[in-house]
């Protein structure tokens, strides 16, 4: 239905920086998902653009046309709110109208499209109740319902799921990239949650200290993560950062001693590097299998059923996680090898940007 | 939190509660039982709680001996609803702009406005009465209801801020979202959702204007009919001596419709008074 | 939420509210005037903000014309800060048991308070001379502290109440389950974070006090030399003339200490007022 | 360090009854996790142990030694709560202090406990600090801190995660499950993730609706649920649950008609089943592959790199979801024929018991 585009958006408290020039382009349709830790700007960028909040500079514009300055309704969108922001005296049909009785339309156009959104939503046995009577999930559907009502052209959902628990978190996940094929709208998503963000967006923001850190599909941000701090948020377990010395650089990548002794060559875009530079390896648990290599000591083995989670700290310290087959033959306490393959390998510099990696899987998912 | 007490505790928790209540209620219960005595046994100085001599003779002579009290009864009521509903409609804007606006020397009216409370009494009757005097309104309801209201604004803001800022934010930004007005969102979301706090800030307000009729009354009014209450009982005074009996019944007698009506809020009294945050 | 003003609106919202200010400044700023005029010119009926026959002198002849206004000023602060205190060593548990505790009759008898305050004014005064002089309380200070205390417990455990519930019960429960007990978990952990709370409670008894003891000093007192501040102001109305300046200037003087200790407690009262639960 | 016997506890709030009859033994150093949907009871059954309520009937042992009517302090018990209760007024140092100090004990020995506990929850250099100066994390190890320094004999826990984001969450499990082995103590922890539960406790309680639906080791859960709640509510994405009907039983097992006419035998104790009856057959996501059997329309597919969680729809309407391969060739809104291994199925009767699988993993994890 329409495009989203930021430019140089910056946002402040008074002398605490809040956002430092975000730049934004959202396609017509896409699902784009805001995700980072608490306190990254996830939330202000999102209030910006539903025009809850000013932005201290920068401009909005929704269709290629500049909203910075227009009133929420004018916007043409529509916003989910964390808590869902229902209003508790009103019945769900009150609630779902309430846009509609704002804008003064009339009695039958309102029955009209409340019912319209009702369908869509399985709310039609529900209409009279009040909130308080609804489930959490019931609750979640209403607050939707109130937005669709008024056929806005972006949708804004401010971590809808936080307040479910996990198994209908996980339920309603599904229902939300469903109704966003069924509804063929554009759709903005805030969460704090990187399996959320994972499992639904078409592209994911990363966001971090009010910068962008990365903008790309899932498995862009998985496979080619674009900084350090992209590559530990996203996935589970974390990825493990192992520090390694730069011994040489070459076309076939960058060669460099681990911490115990191990010589590596790493397949990576290696031109910036120079010998003796300090790097970080990284390699996500689920890489890691039992062998020569580096060395830990296993302090928790977390059996999952079908893998078995190792956590344990190398002998200077340094903590280290693999997912291995749940029928790992290892026990609390002892010293465990771990190697990996060269081609699963990431590696950072010292200012915690990515060295490209030349061999790895293809970008589109 | 479990206390687990022993029956001796118990006994001494019940028995402290019991004499707390007891040292506020006392002149109640004085009044109660000087109103039921006849007039020539008063001033035996025994104290008992029951006595033969009971009678409710003095709720039967006092509208004689002052024929006005009806009257009276009825200006108490006037006066003191007159300054609820006037309070009310200024303080429920003025609340919600406390609780959510932010607009330059907010704290600081914030903290002026108790400092008003502080001279309620007395020290500023006098400067009342030369304003109300050159505003004309002198021996009139208004010099009555003014002042009233004029006091009471700041501590119904005071109370009713606390209950606006327990409502969600959330909900009116929603409302915002959706194109409502600050106005539109004060009528359909807010106002509706303060209804306990709305009740139990509007009783607040009509019990400190009916306490405070009396020193307005008997400074800036000499006309009778439009006396209250608490001013007209001084007519039980006499020349030779005063009827205090019936003094003390027309005092009860002119507070108990007002009681009535609390018995019959008491259920949102107790839920404002008990009420957290809007759940929804 | 963003309220887009245009300059006009924005000129509107500061007009009303510099209009509501003005209205409840009105009798304070006549004080001041009128303070400020020699005796001669106070009848002259024009208005104006600033006259060039302002002075000072009422300030100086007050003490001479009321030899013990300094007195009275002290009276009034002591009367004031013993109300206080007494009330506040009732109220703090009181209010904690409210908040925290279920016993029999709570809701009613929290009810039951702000009934009480309904007769703060002038209905109980009467009866309340009696217990007084039964008590062998009148013409002492006990005389203008026992009814302040008696009518401002209920409005302190009110206003208390409601910060102690903001405090996390979890709190508590921490404390009870390392074996700490009711009242060492008072002490130790609810009076602490309850501190801005107690002093918004402590600086509203404290107005209160003040407010009141006018009629409680002219009903139950007729000692020249314990009388309060806002009593010992009628001793400016003389046999043939009143001088109502030095009145007004000594009315502000009595204030001036406390107002000063008020802008001394501000960030204080601000912090408490806008505070909502404890975070940690 | 010590037993913990619940005896035919119960709990009512006037006429609503939150606890039905628990019967409970934990061992002595056993990490037992109560695990339930919010409103199970869980939490009140915590709170009944810590003291902090008191059951209606029942009686609670440590160490054998009845403590139903003892004041919390007097039970030997410590408690984390799920805000972890800081004091906000008070030091770090006077926070784990506050037990000790309550307990009137001289300051040198206090101060020996609290550098002890400090030690072991690598606190010493936040001493000096407010709570409110402290990371999440930080404020966890803090109440961890006061629960230690008295030595208790029962380790009671709240949600202590709850308040904490993902990432963080996985690390403190891994800290608690280490921390549990150092001081080798009796935990009683509560969550409602079913997750935690899984990966950290020795056994788990589930509850439901007041009373204990299984109780048992993770891996007992996992592949002997004992009821169909049990069987959903464990393992993410949650069991597949689907309507058969019996058709023949035997010593080999049941023998029942799946939805699209599919007939299979599963290996379980059928002997309480009769033909003619209306069973429900779980078959966990995981377990679900690519072959003939019942058919679903794939609605969304969710790509989490190694594996893709595909959910769809029978033709009945029924929801299924399967874990499939990540480089599973099907597409979203195409029809998906899926297949599963007799082994793997359970089956639970009309009233939600389970019948017996006779090939299962062993009990051991």
């Amino acid at each position: 239905m329409a495009t989203l585009d930021l430019q140089t958006i910056t946002k402040s408290f008074g002398s605490a920086s809040v956002l430092t020039g975000i730049d934004l382009a959202i396609r017509d349709k896409e699902f784009v998902v805001f995700v980072g830790p608490s306190g990254c700007g996830k939330s202000t960028l999102l209030r910006i653009i539903a025009g809850l909040e000013a932005a201290t500079t920068g401009r909005i514009l929704i269709e290629g046309v500049d909203v910075s300055m227009a009133a929420p309704v004018d916007r043409g969108i529509a916003m989910v709110f964390q808590s869902y922001a229902l209003y508790p005296h009103l019945s769900v049909y009150e609630n779902i109208a309430f846009p509609l009785r704002v804008a003064k339309l009339p009695e039958a156009e309102v029955k009209a499209k409340v019912g319209r959104a009702a369908d869509i939503l399985q709310l039609n046995d529900k209409l009279g109740l009040k909130p308080g009577q609804l489930s959490g999930g019931q609750r979640q559907r209403v607050a939707i319902g109130r937005s669709i009502v008024r056929n806005p052209k972006v949708f804004l959902f401010d971590e809808p799921l936080s307040n479910l628990d996990a198994a209908l978190r996980g339920e309603m996940r599904v229902e939300l990239s469903a109704l966003q094929r069924q509804l063929d709208a554009t759709m903005v998503y805030v969460t704090h949650d990187q399996i959320e963000a994972m499992t639904m967006a078409h592209r994911i923001v990363v966001l971090n200290k009010g910068r962008i850190e990365q903008f790309g599909t899932p498995m862009e941000l998985y496979h080619h993560p674009a900084t350090k701090f992209v590559a530990t948020f996203i996935g589970q377990p974390n990825m493990n950062l192992i520090p390694a010395t730069v011994v040489d650089t070459g076309a076939e990548g960058l060669t460099v001693d681990l911490p115990g002794g191990t010589r590596m060559t790493l397949p990576v875009d290696a031109s910036a590097a120079r010998k003796g530079d300090a790097v970080e390896v990284g390699i996500r648990p689920e890489n890691l299998t039992l062998g020569q290599g580096v060395s830990m000591r296993l302090r928790v083995l977390e059996r999952l059923g079908g893998t078995a989670i190792a956590y344990g700290q190398m002998e200077d310290g340094l903590k280290l996680c693999a997912a291995l087959h749940g029928d790992a033959a290892v026990h609390e306490g002892e010293a465990v090898g771990l190697t990996f393959a060269s081609a699963d390998a990431h590696v950072f510099d010292a200012t915690g940007q990515v060295m490209r990696r030349q061999q790895a899987p293809a970008r589109a998912a | 939190m479990i206390d687990r007490l022993s029956l001796l505790q118990k006994l001494g928790v019940y028995a402290a509660t019991f004499v707390f209540l007891l040292f506020l209620l006392m002149p109640f219960i004085e009044m109660l039982r000087v109103s039921l005595r006849p007039m020539s046994h008063l001033m035996t100085a025994d104290f008992t709680w029951w006595s033969e001599d009971f009678s409710l003779q003095a709720y039967r002579d006092m509208w004689v001996t002052v024929p006005l009290l009806g009257r009276y009864i009825f200006n108490s009521i006037f006066i003191a609803v007159s300054v609820t509903a006037i309070t009310m409609v200024v303080v429920i804007p003025a609340a919600y702009a406390y609780a959510r606006l932010e607009f330059p020397f907010k704290a600081l009216s914030l903290g002026g406005f108790l400092a008003v409370n502080m001279f309620t009494g007395a020290v500023l009757l006098i400067p009342l009465y030369r304003v109300l005097r050159s505003l004309g309104m002198l021996n009139t309801y208004w010099a009555m209801i003014v002042p009233g209201v004029a006091f009471l604004i700041p501590t119904g803001i005071w109370l009713l801020r606390s209950y606006l800022e327990k409502i969600p934010r959330e909900l009116e930004e929603a409302a915002f979202v959706d194109g409502a007005s600050r106005l539109y969102t004060l009528r359909r979301v807010v106002i509706p959702l303060a209804v306990p706090g709305l009740i139990v800030v509007g009783t607040a307000v009509f019990i400190g204007a009916y306490a405070q009729q009396f020193l307005f009354a008997i400074t800036f009014n000499n006309v009778r009919e439009i006396q209250p209450l608490p001013a007209g009982l001084f007519e039980f005074i006499g020349y030779q001596d005063t009827t205090w009996n019936e003094m003390m019944a027309a005092a009860l007698t002119g507070v108990l419709p007002v009681m009535l009506l609390f018995l019959f809020l008491q259920k949102y009294l107790v839920a404002g008074l008990t009420a957290g945050a809007v759940k929804e």
